[in-house]
Parts: structure tokens; sequence; C-alpha cells
């Protein structure tokens, strides 16, 4: 029969689920089978589009889930209308928290990923000779969403390690997870600080990041006084390195939707039509990009 | 002298009803010309048709023996037309001078000349002999200055027709007369007014000619008014005859049933008290602001009373909260009915039983049976002109809106004692005599009446005594045998010697 | 008027105008109409079907609850904690109804009583009671230990999973409740004239204090039953549901500006809303253009309505 | 009543509430009335207050706009793009203007000639033009090509940036529009009562499509600022944003039942956010806390303010 695949993502807009799609995509014309893409912002959307799909005869899907508490709930929605189950990015959780371990996964791990960008930090720090003592760091955050705190965790985490003083990390909360939340809750964090002349940045994503580092040049705090890192690697970075002087966005750090899209779908498709299952974990890293090899960076990836 | 405005042929339908049928006849020039008929009978409609709200289905208008073509009350407005509709038209949040200037705003490049703005107003104001300050807001008026407002509205520029649509149903006698004075004047400069009211009395007062309508037909046209009689147009209008309007007979009163001692309320500041007896239907009089609404509403709960107590048959009423005076045994029947009295969207039958269905649903859930026939004998008898129960209250005509609110009181079970403020206010002759017996028949069960009205021929006509009110007091408490209208007259005017013009004529 | 134009342009047209699409979409969209489609497609309007209900009686007495999504969250959350505190799955549940009643008796009295702004209240309450969900649970999706819970939506009767059920029930029980019960007409009135309805004896203050409250257990009902769906109680889950709710009552032809409100439209504007998801993604439509098909779908379904309601109105 | 009561709870109460906080803030929030800090808070409600103004007609006439956010994010994005591709800023800002003065028009023609409610059509076209400016980038940021365009955000004149200037010289012009020209009367008179209006020859459908179509302009100013100040057109920029601008109207006294509204009352609605914001974040309250916050302090200032109200009016 013909080979239907899902491919359910959390939050559609994003670049990065367009470009795991796109991947995905291309995976599908390669094989000949269908691809089916559905955004679902929560767990009741999730639930229906699983639904949907056994409704239309696929044979198995792919999901980044918009909290890996469902775990549990999808894999019996999935059991139930008898589809195949992979999940990528994000990995499913049992109620007590603990990995299902049955699931088949690719992902990365948000501290990981986190980590990778509090050690650019603290490099760039070393490099510029600048005294911890005196640099302030911005932690924009939104607590809401779990990832977003394990990843901005695991950046402190490396800083902390590295002597940065723990009173000098200040919070900025997001209200929304975009540039213009994270630049207005980070310009209060610089002027509740005005002493303070040396920043750094972390945050959830790129988006917040910027945020950050707009805000410091509304200050009229200079750009080589910055060092902002952020996660992603998708247009919003580009666009920064893409200016003509450089900014205090430093540097990003890319993780790859070329493989979480493509070879998520290829695995799935084995899986269904030569019945090959797949490996059930496949950890990908994430890369530091900055302004002069960003290019270089992003061919590796097989992005572009 | 020449006819300057003629209707020719007009027709207009509504979904289930037919409001105008070729409706044809003309009025001259400086003429004030009468329009009859019972409520529903298409007298609004007509004047929605010449205001360029409503476009006719059928016929045209002409002025001046143009015919006009206007698609929007904007034309209608520049044709020289303007109309004072049933309905008060004002926007609350507005200034009195803004809303005459609603439209039309004076200035250049679209900002507002503000000192134009007032001072015009002002002097219109001033020249008609109306007591408001324009840069007051709409909404802090009495109904009674707002209809005065919406009656200024008539001169804030020439027009060729002035069309007035019950102007007076919520006017006393002293504001009905700067109307008259008014009409009087715009009259001898040769405007066209055509003049819609049940009230006799000012028909006779002030037309010279006049046309009867009836189930939107044309059912008498009089150019010259002193050729007809109050009982020719009468029977014109309702098809029979009615020998005597009011049809008051004696009744024997019982123990005292409603018992009002010191009230007051932010309004109302001196305490007042009263007492109604079982059977009797007393009458308040007073002149627009004497209190009489506020006193109502304070009896009733629907202001809360600073002090005093209500009690019926010797129980107290709560202060605050009509369901509680309702199951008391005491009900309102409000003035305002737009905004105190239809439920906008529902139904004739919704708005009558809103407050009886109570008695028919057990545990909550509604006997539809019950409630029809409940709509149904009430339609019946206060005669609504609708083609079903089940229709929208907002499209019926003024008068019938009022008697189904009406009929939303009469309908109730149980009921000790009925304030009613101003119950025929916009309801046609054949109409209020049906009222009226309603009342003593209510009366002669053993309810205690109060009645407030601004006619005074109603109150002397229907009550058992006389209550007139005067800037928030007590003026005079009289028995029918002593009834008046000097005496009635002179207790309702705030001070006889301050003021020179006091309208002292008679109202027949 | 023709007798067609009559069916369409009169009480029920909504109705007609959705069977006829309906059909078109069975006719044409592949898999829409097969049994598991179906149901599915049920399961998927659950959560707004069964908020709608209470929903078109706060629109109907010219009311406006944005709180809903997070009650509906906080409620399934408290249902999850209380179970797996308690042990018991009964004082889960009864915990979540009564979170949620507090939470709308309390809009109702700010709104009924203290006068305030029901939107504004609402969009407090809002923020507010999402703010405890996320404190509760740190922000984190809290795990179902009794795996009974989850039967209360895996369940079925008759081959019909529980909570389609229970969403059947409720659309009958609120539209007997709407058109047969002094409460329903006394809700119309209110939403018609509120000093009007006043001054005729209705406790207007009560009754939208009531309206509120039973908004609130509704939103409760349906937490739980979320939560057993997705296997547990998520902080964030529900975010936007308000306006889906709002909308699917306007469609239905529940006057913003009170007093008109039938649970036949609300039916239908609930479908439309779930159809219409459904088909795109079975037709695999592009995320981005999702929205753009969404939006013309809302406004095509109130035209139809429109153009109807003007033809068989006049003034308004 | 006392002089101070009469104060308290006349016309102006809500700003002399709004002094009073603002000063206790000042004295207790340290850094909270730096100069910087300042500038920092009024720069954060920019975007809030230049739509804010329009908002208020719109609700002001009694109609509704969820789609504000979205035309931001759209017409930011076009000015980017047009900017991009025809190398003139000049270019860039016309055609964001003229995306929103579409937008707005639309609204305008559907709500006011097809007289469809204004809810859905605002929550319909919100998904639209959101959809169309995904589309449009491909769900990704656009960066800009000239850096001239961030100066339009950056650059200051007498200290202040040019936004807050903007801001402030939108206040004035909406400001004296509102109540002295035959437009703002106009507005407030459909809202007020649009039977009467229409009766006395306001031309009501026209007025509403003005009113939406400069709402769409304003909305495109607004998004031209904002792409500058983030130095990018950002698909998803805005999101939510039409609540926040609703709020700050209505706690600034405009009514959402139409007819009323005052441009100071407005400037402190949305400063109250702006502050309360601010003095969150300066007070490193913990975000979840912030919900509950944001929540209270919207229901304490509306609170105060119908006091003041009940106080000063009696029937309505
Ligand atoms: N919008 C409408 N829809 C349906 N019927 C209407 C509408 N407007 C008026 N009608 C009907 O048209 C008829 C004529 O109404 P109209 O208002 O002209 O009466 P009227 O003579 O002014 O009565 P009244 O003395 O009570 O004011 C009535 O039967 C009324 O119910
Ligand atoms: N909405 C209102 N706001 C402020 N004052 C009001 C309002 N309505 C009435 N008043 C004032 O209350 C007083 C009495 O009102 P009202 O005119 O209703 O008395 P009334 O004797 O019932 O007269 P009528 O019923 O003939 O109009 C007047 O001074 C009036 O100006
Ligand atoms: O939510 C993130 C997404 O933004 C992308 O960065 C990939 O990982 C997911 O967990
Ligand atoms: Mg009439
Ligand atoms: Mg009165």
């Amino acid at each position: 029969a013909d080979v239907k695949i899902g491919f359910i993502v959390k939050q559609p807009e994003e670049p990065w689920f367009q470009d795991e799609w796109k991947f995905a995509d291309a995976a599908a014309k390669e094989k000949g089978f269908t691809l089916v893409k559905i955004g679902a912002e929560d767990g009741e959307k999730v639930q229906s589009a699983i639904d949907n799909l056994g409704a239309q005869g696929a044979q198995g899907f792919i999901v980044c889930t918009p909290d890996v508490k469902l775990g549990p709930g999808i894999v019996a929605k999935a059991a139930a209308n008898d589809l195949k189950l992979m999940t990528v990015d994000d990995r499913l959780v049992n109620a007590d928290g603990s990995p299902i371990e049955d699931v088949p996964h690719m992902g990365i791990s948000a501290t990981k990923i986190g980590e990778a960008v509090g050690q650019a930090i603290v490099d760039e720090i070393k490099k510029r000779g600048w005294d911890m003592k005196e640099v302030g760091a911005i932690r924009v955050s939104y607590d809401q969403l779990p990832t977003a705190v394990d990843r901005v965790e695991g950046a402190l985490s490396v800083l902390k390690a590295n002597g940065f003083p723990e009173a000098n990390i200040f919070d900025a909360p997001q209200a929304k997870t975009d540039t213009e939340a994270a630049l207005n809750a980070s310009t209060i964090v610089l002027n509740k600080n005005a002493g303070i002349k040396k920043w750094v940045a972390v945050g959830l994503n790129d988006e917040a990041v910027l945020g950050a580092v707009r805000a410091t040049e509304s200050v009229g705090i200079a750009a080589d006084s910055v060092i902002g890192v952020g996660i992603g690697g998708a247009e919003s970075a580009i666009n920064e390195f893409k200016k003509p002087a450089a900014t205090g966005f430093f540097g990003t750090v890319i993780i790859s939707p070329k493989r979480h899209g493509y070879e998520t779908a290829l695995n799935m498709y084995d899986w269904i039509a030569n019945d090959k299952e797949p490996e059930k974990l496949i950890l990908t890293a994430g890369q530091l990009a900055l302004r002069d090899n960003y290019e270089a960076v992003r061919k590796e990836l097989g992005i572009e | 002298m020449q006819d300057f405005l003629e209707f020719r042929s007009i027709s207009k339908g509504y979904p289930g009803v037919q409001a105008l049928r070729d409706v044809s006849f003309a009025v001259r020039k400086g003429a004030v010309h009468g329009l009859m008929g019972e409520n529903g009978a298409g007298k609004s409609t007509l004047i929605r048709v010449l205001s360029g709200d409503q476009s006719a289905d059928h016929g045209e208008i002409r002025i001046d023996g143009e015919v006009q073509h206007y698609r929007s009350v904007r034309d209608a407005f520049h044709a020289g037309v303007i109309v004072i509709h049933q309905e008060l038209q004002l926007v609350p949040e507005l200034t009195v001078a803004e809303n005459l200037w609603l439209g039309h705003f004076p200035g250049k490049g679209g900002v507002i000349d503000r000192r134009k703005l007032i001072g015009v107003v002002s002097e219109k104001l001033a020249e008609i002999g109306i007591d408001v300050d324009p840069t007051t807001k709409v909404a802090s008026l009495s109904i009674g200055e707002r209809q005065m407002v919406e009656i200024a509205k008539a001169v804030m520029v020439d027009a060729r027709v002035i069309a007035l649509d019950e102007p007076t149903s919520s006017l006393s006698s002293r504001e009905s007369e700067i109307l008259f004075a008014l009409i009087d004047r715009l009259r001898a400069k040769g405007t066209v007014i055509l003049y819609v009211s049940h009230r006799l009395d000012e028909i006779f007062r002030l037309c010279d000619s006049l046309t009867v309508l009836r189930d939107g037909k044309l059912a008498a046209h009089h150019p010259d008014i002193s050729e007809v009689t109050r009982d020719q147009i009468i029977s014109e209008m309702v098809g029979r005859e009615i020998a005597n309007i009011w049809g008051w007979r004696g009744r024997s009163f019982g123990a005292e049933r409603l018992r009002i001692e010191n009230i007051a309320g932010p309004k109302l500041r001196v305490p007042l008290s009263f007492s109604v007896r079982r059977g009797e239907i007393v009458g308040f009089f007073g002149l627009i602001g004497a209190g009489r609404s506020e006193m109502a509403r304070l009896v009733y709960g629907a202001d809360t009373r600073s002090q005093g107590s209500v009690s019926v048959d010797g129980a107290a009423v709560p202060a605050d909260s009509p369901p509680k005076s309702i199951r008391a045994g005491i009900v309102l029947c409000p003035e305002d009915r737009k905004f105190d009295g239809i439920v906008q969207g529902r139904s004739i039958e919704e708005n009558m039983t809103i407050s009886s269905r109570r008695h028919f649903s057990p545990f909550g859930i509604i006997n539809p049976k019950k409630e029809s026939e409940l709509a149904e004998k009430f339609i019946a008898k206060l005669r609504v002109r609708t083609p079903s129960r089940r229709q929208d209250i907002v499209n019926l005509s003024g008068g019938n809106q009022q008697k189904v609110i009406l009929g939303r009181w009469l309908s109730e079970e149980g009921i000790k004692v009925l304030i009613i403020d101003e119950p025929t206010r916009g309801i046609d002759v054949g109409a209020k005599s049906e009222i009226y017996e309603i009342l003593y028949g209510l009366a002669e069960q053993g309810m205690a009446i109060v009645v407030i009205s601004s006619e005074l021929p109603e109150v002397m006509g229907i009550t058992d005594r006389i209550i007139v009110m005067c800037e928030g007091r007590l003026a005079a408490d009289l028995p029918r045998a002593e009834f008046d209208e000097r005496r009635i007259l002179a207790a309702a005017l705030p001070d006889i010697k301050n003021s020179k013009d006091i309208p002292f004529t008679q109202v027949q | 008027m023709t007798s067609l134009k009559k069916i369409l342009l009169g009480e029920q047209g909504l109705v007609v105008i959705f069977a006829v699409a309906f059909a078109i979409v069975s006719l044409t969209v592949p898999n829409f109409l097969s049994e598991r489609n179906m149901l599915g497609l049920l399961q998927s309007v659950v959560t707004i079907g069964i908020i709608a209900c209470t929903m078109m009686f706060c629109l109907a007495s010219r009311d406006f609850d944005l709180s809903v999504g997070s009650t509906v969250a906080f409620s399934g959350m408290v249902a999850v904690m209380a179970s797996n505190v308690s042990g018991s799955i009964l004082v889960g549940l009864l915990a979540a109804v009564l979170c949620g009643a507090v939470v709308g008796t309390i809009n109702g009295v700010v709104i009924a009583r203290f006068r305030i702004n029901a939107l504004i209240t609402t969009l407090a309450t809002m923020q507010i009671v999402r703010g405890f969900a996320l404190i509760a649970s740190d922000g984190r999706a809290v795990g179902i230990n009794d795996p009974g819970f989850y039967q209360l939506a895996l369940s079925r009767f008759l081959g019909i999973p529980t909570p389609i059920w229970v969403m059947g029930l409720f659309f009958i029980v609120f539209g007997f409740v709407l058109n047969r019960t002094v409460f329903g007409k006394n809700t119309l009135a209110i939403g018609g004239n509120p000093e009007a309805s006043r001054l005729a004896g209705v406790d207007v203050a009560r009754m939208r204090i009531w309206i509120f409250a039973l908004q609130g257990i509704v939103c409760a009902v349906a937490g739980v039953l979320l939560a057993s769906r997705i296997t547990s109680g998520q902080p964030n889950a529900a975010t936007g549901l308000e306006l889906s709710v709002i909308s699917a009552c306007v469609l239905g032809g529940v006057s913003l500006a009170g007093g008109r409100a039938a649970m036949t439209g609300v039916i239908v504007g609930v479908l439309i809303m779930g159809i219409a998801e459904n088909v795109m993604n079975l037709l695999n439509i592009q995320a981005f253009y999702q929205y753009v098909v969404r939006g013309l779908i809302l406004l095509l379904a109130v035209l139809l309505d429109n153009l109807r309601s003007v033809a068989g109105r006049q003034r308004v």
C-alpha cells in the first residue's frame, strides 16, 4: 500500500519547524511517500492530530510534542490508531518524569545545548580579557516553557562553574517569546544596573538574545562590550551577522533541522515499508556559529 | 392657499404587516396638520418615510410641488424637512448643544467652532423659553427636559416642513405650552407642521386640518378642523363610539393597604408619607421634575431608599429589591418604556410574562401552553396590534409597546399594590378606556392603585384622590369631591409670584 | 419569497447552510465521513463544545468571559494533583469542580456586585488563574499516577467515547434550560435590557453570578476531561480557548449585544470550527495557509448567516 | 462632599489616583525614577500607546478591533521587505502605510457595509493577515539592508528617542481630534446612540470605515517603529497586542458600550500598563507571580475607577 507518514510539530510558525518539515518533504519526494504536516500547539491538538492521521490511513508519525509529559497519552493514542511512533527534538517522559525509552527518538538535549552557549560565552570573555566581576549577565527567561528553563540554566551553569559571580546574573522575564518583549525586559535590567558596563546575554532562542542586544544598543552600550549568544541559527541570527558592523550578538548555537527532519522521516519510512526498526536514541549536537564562520557551519550541517 | 406638502399613494410594508396602504393627502402652506389614529395605524411610519429614514415601497412625496427623491436622512434635511421622532433620539454622553448640532456641526475644516456651537444653542433655547444649560450632558437631564431638547431641534435651522411625533407624551401642561407657543410662531412664518398626537385637546388647540389613519389606510381627511367634532374623530379612529372615555364609577374603600412613612432617597431629600386604601385609586400630579417618578421608584425599591419604610397590609417591604417588592405584592410600571420597560430583541410574549411566568413554572420549568394563553389573552384585551405574539417587541409601534408593558403587570397574580407611572403615554383613545376599565376592575377586587400622570384631565377623570407634588414635596391631597383644576395647578406650581408667564390656560 | 429562499433565510438558515456545506465536504474530502474521523472530529471539539454551552448564557446576558482557558487548565491541574495526593479520582474531580466554581463565582461577584467591566475582570482572572496554575506546577506538566484517570476519556459506551456523550448531554441540558426554563428566559431578558429586567423583578446580579459560577463548573468538567485525554495536568493547556469558544457562539448566532441565543446555532458553530480544522488537516493544507483559510471560513460563515438575517429583519 | 473626595471622585479621578500611585512607586522602588528607566518605560509602551489612540476611537464608536497585532507585524514586515527591494526607506514606509490602510479599510467595509460583527470580522482578519505575514516571509525574520532604517527608532531629539516623540504627537493630535473636531464628536455620537446619529444625518457606515482605516494606518506606523527597534521584520511580532491595547483603553475609562472616551484617561491607562510591567521587573518578581500581580493591578485600577464613577453618577 501507499505509505503515509505524519509529522506533527508544536510551533508550526517557528522557522526551525518549517525547516524540519522542508527536509522531511525532501525525504518524502525521494522515497515516494506522502507526508502529512500538522501543527499542534497543545495537548488537545496533538490528540486530534493523531486521530486525524489515523482517519487518513497513515501508518506512522513523528512528533515534536508541546510538552514532554504528554508522553503516555501520545503513546496510547498512537496505539489506539495503530500508528508507529517516533519523536523528534523533545523526548517523551512518563508521569514520573523518566524518559519513555520504547519510543525511538532523535533529539538534542536542552541542557546540553545551553551548556554550549555558556561555553561560547566563557571562551569569549576570556579572549576579551574581561574581569568577570565587572560583567553582568542578562537571563532572558520564559519559565513557562520547560525547555526554555533547561537551556538557560544549562548556559548559566557553565558560566558559574567558570567563576562568573552569581550576583551578577539578572533575570529579565519576557512576557511573550518575541524580540520586543525580550527587549523591554532587558532594558529594565540594564537601567537598574547602570553601573555595569559589560554584558553577556542568554535566552531561550535567538529572538530572546536579540532583544537583549537591542536593549544594550538603546541605552548606548557599545557592541564590543556585549556578548550575546543565541540558539537556533535561523534567519534572525543570520540577519545579524549580515549587518555591515558587528553587533553585540556574538554568535548562535545552530542545531541542524536537516538531520531531524530528513533522517527521522526516512527512518520512519524504513520502519513502515521495510520493517526496519530505527535506533532508539540518537542525540545530535549543536554547533557554534559566529559572524565570520556561519556560512561554513551551515553548510557543514546541511542547511542552505 | 396652495397645497405645500403632498403625500401621493404612499405604501409601506414590513414582514407580516402592511403599515401603510395607498395613503394620499396634502397640507397647505403655513398649516398645522394633525395626524391621528390608533396605535399601530401607521402614523410614525408615515413620518419615517417623510424623514428619509425609511423609503416607501410605493408612492411619492412632494414639497412645494417638487417631487422628492431623497434617499437618506441627510437628503431630507437638505430638502428642509425636520423630524422629531416619537422615541427620543439623543446621545446621552454628548452635551445639549452637541446633540442639537449633531449631523451638522458648525466649523471649518472639520474643527468645531465652539463659540458658535454653544452660542447659537443658548440663543435658540432662550428664544423658545427652554431653561437648560447647553453645556450639560443630556445624560443628566430628566425625561421631560430631554423631550424639550429634542423639540429644540425643530428651530435649529429654518425648515420648510417640521414633523412632530407625539412630542407632548412626556411633557406636562407647562412645557406643552412652551411647545404650543413655538408651533404658533412657526405657523406664522409659513412652516408646514405635521403633528401626531393622541390628545384630542391638543389637536383642537393647534391644528388647522387633520388626517385620520386606520389600519394603514386613510380613514378621513379634514381640510378644516372646525368642521369636525371629537366624537366624529374618535369613531373614525376606533370604528366605534366611545361615550365617556373616563368611565369612572364609585367604589367603597377597605382598610389601609399601602403605607409609606418618611421615605427619602438621593433625588428626594424631603421625607414623604402617605397611604392608600384597598380599592382606592390615587393619582399623583405634578410638573416635570416634581419627583413623582422618584417617589414611585423608591417605593418599589428600584432606587434604594436612604430612610423610611414601606409596608403592604402591615408587612414591611425591603428597601432595595424589585424582586422582593413584587413578592411583597407591589409592582411598578415605569414611565420610560424604552429604557426601563421593553426588553429589546425578545418577543411580545416573553415581554409580557417576564414577571408572571414564575407562577406557571414548577421547578423553574416553564409551561409553554399557559404562557401563550396568558399572552394571547392580554394581546386581545389590550388590543395590541401585531401579527403574532412571537413578534420582537421592537417592531411594535410605540403605543403597542406600552400596552405590552402594561400587560406585563396586569397579568401578575397576587398583586396588592399597583403603581403606574404615565400609564397611557402614547396610547390611543380606544385603548385608554379599556385600560381604565381594567384598573377599575382591579380596584374593585381590593387592589390599591397609584397612578402618576402629567395629564390633568386623566388624573381628574379616573382617580379617587389626587396628591399633588411640587419640587419633591407633597403639596396637596384632595379627595374626588374637592377636585378643582385651579387648585391642583396652583399647588403644582413652585412659586406663583415669581413667574409672570404661568400657563393658566385651561386644559379641557 | 420562494420556499427555498424561505428555508435558507429562515430561523434555521445557518443549520441548512451547514448541512449543505457538510454534504459537500463529505463528498469531496476523502476519509472525512469515515466513522473514525467523525469520532475524532467530535472528540476534538469536546472542550469548545462543552464550554460553549455556558458561554452562550454568558454572552446572551451581555457578559463576556475570557478566563475560560485558564480555568480549564487550572482545574485540570487541580484534578490531577488532588487525585495524585489523595489517591482517589473522585476527590480529584470534586476538587476541580470546586475550583472552577470558585473562579466563576469570583468573576460573577466582581462583575455583578462591584459592577466592573466583564472584559477587564475576566482578563484579570484569566491571568491570575493562569499564574496559579503555573505556580502550583512550577510551570511543568503534572503526570497522572492512577491510570484509572485515563478511563474518563478513553472509556466508550456503544462505541462512542465518554467525552462525546458528556458533550451531547450538555447540549441537551443547556438547550432545554435556555428555551424552557425561567433561568434561560431571564438570561435572555437580562441581555436584551438589563434595567428593564431588573424592574420586572429579575434579580439581575444574582443571575449573572450564577451564570459565571456555572461557567466555572463547566470549565472544570472540560478541564478534567482534557487532563484525562492528554494524560496529564498542563499549566499551559487551553490558551486562546476563550476566543475559539466565543467565535463558535457568535458563529452560531449568539449576539454579543445580548438577548439572542440558540443551542442549535451554537452546536453548528462548534461543528463548523471543528470541521474546518479537521478538513484542513485532511487536505494537508500548509500551516501558514491554514491561518488564512481559518479566517476566511469565519468570515464566510457569518456573512452567509448575515445575508439571511438582513433579509429577515429590517430595522435593528 | 469634602473637596478631597470631590477631586478623587471627579472627572479627573483616575488621573489623581494615578499620580498618587506614581508618587508611591517613585519613592519606594529603587531606580524607578531614573531618567534612563523613564525613557525605557516610555519606549516600552510606544506600540501600545500609539495604537491606543485609534483603538479609543474604535471602542468609542462601539466597535472592536482584534486585528491590530497582526497588522503591526504585517506592515512592519512589508516596510522592511519593500525598502530592501527598492533600496529606499521612504518606499518602505509608504508601502507599510498602504498595507495598514488596506487592512483597516477592509475591516471597516466588512463591518459597516456588510454589517458583520466586529469581533468576528477582526478575529478573521487577525488570522488572515498573520497568515499573509507568515507566507510573505516564509515564517522567518527579514533582516534590514539599509542601516538608516534603524535610525527611525534610535535617533533622538533633545535627548529623547524619536518613537517617544511620535507617541506624544499622536496623543496630542488624537486628543484634539476627539474633543475638538466633527470627526471626534461624531465618533462619540455613533457609539453613544447609533440610531440617533443616523437619524441626525451622520453617515455612520462611512465614519466606521474611516475609523478602521485610520486604525490600520496607525498600526502601520507602530509596525515600522517596532521593526526599526528590533532591526528586522518579524512575522510573529506583536501577538496578543490587541488585548493589551484594549485593556489600556478600558482602564482609561473608554466604555466598551461606546460613547465614552478621553485621551488623558487612555494615556493614563497606557502608562499604568507600562509601569506595572516595569516595576515588576525592577522588583524582580518571579515570572509566574507576575501573571497574578498583573491581573490584580488590572482589577484594582478598574475597581478604584469604578468607585469613583458609581459615586459620581446615579442611574445610567
Ligand atoms: N420595523 C418594523 N418591523 C415590523 N413591523 C413594524 C416595524 N415598524 C413598525 N411596524 C408595524 O407597522 C405598524 C405601524 O406602526 P407605526 O409605528 O407607524 O404606528 P403608529 O401609528 O405610529 O402607532 P403609535 O400610536 O402606537 O405610535 C404597526 O403595526 C407596527 O407594528
Ligand atoms: N437621570 C437623571 N439624572 C439626574 N437627575 C435626574 C435624572 N432623572 C431625573 N432627575 C431629576 O430628578 C428630579 C425629578 O425627576 P422627574 O423629572 O422624573 O420627576 P417627575 O415628577 O416624575 O416628573 P416626570 O415624570 O413628569 O418627568 C428632577 O429634578 C430631575 O431633574
Ligand atoms: O522548541 C524548540 C525549538 O524552538 C527548536 O529550537 C528545536 O527544539 C525545540 O525544543
Ligand atoms: Mg407612533
Ligand atoms: Mg415621572
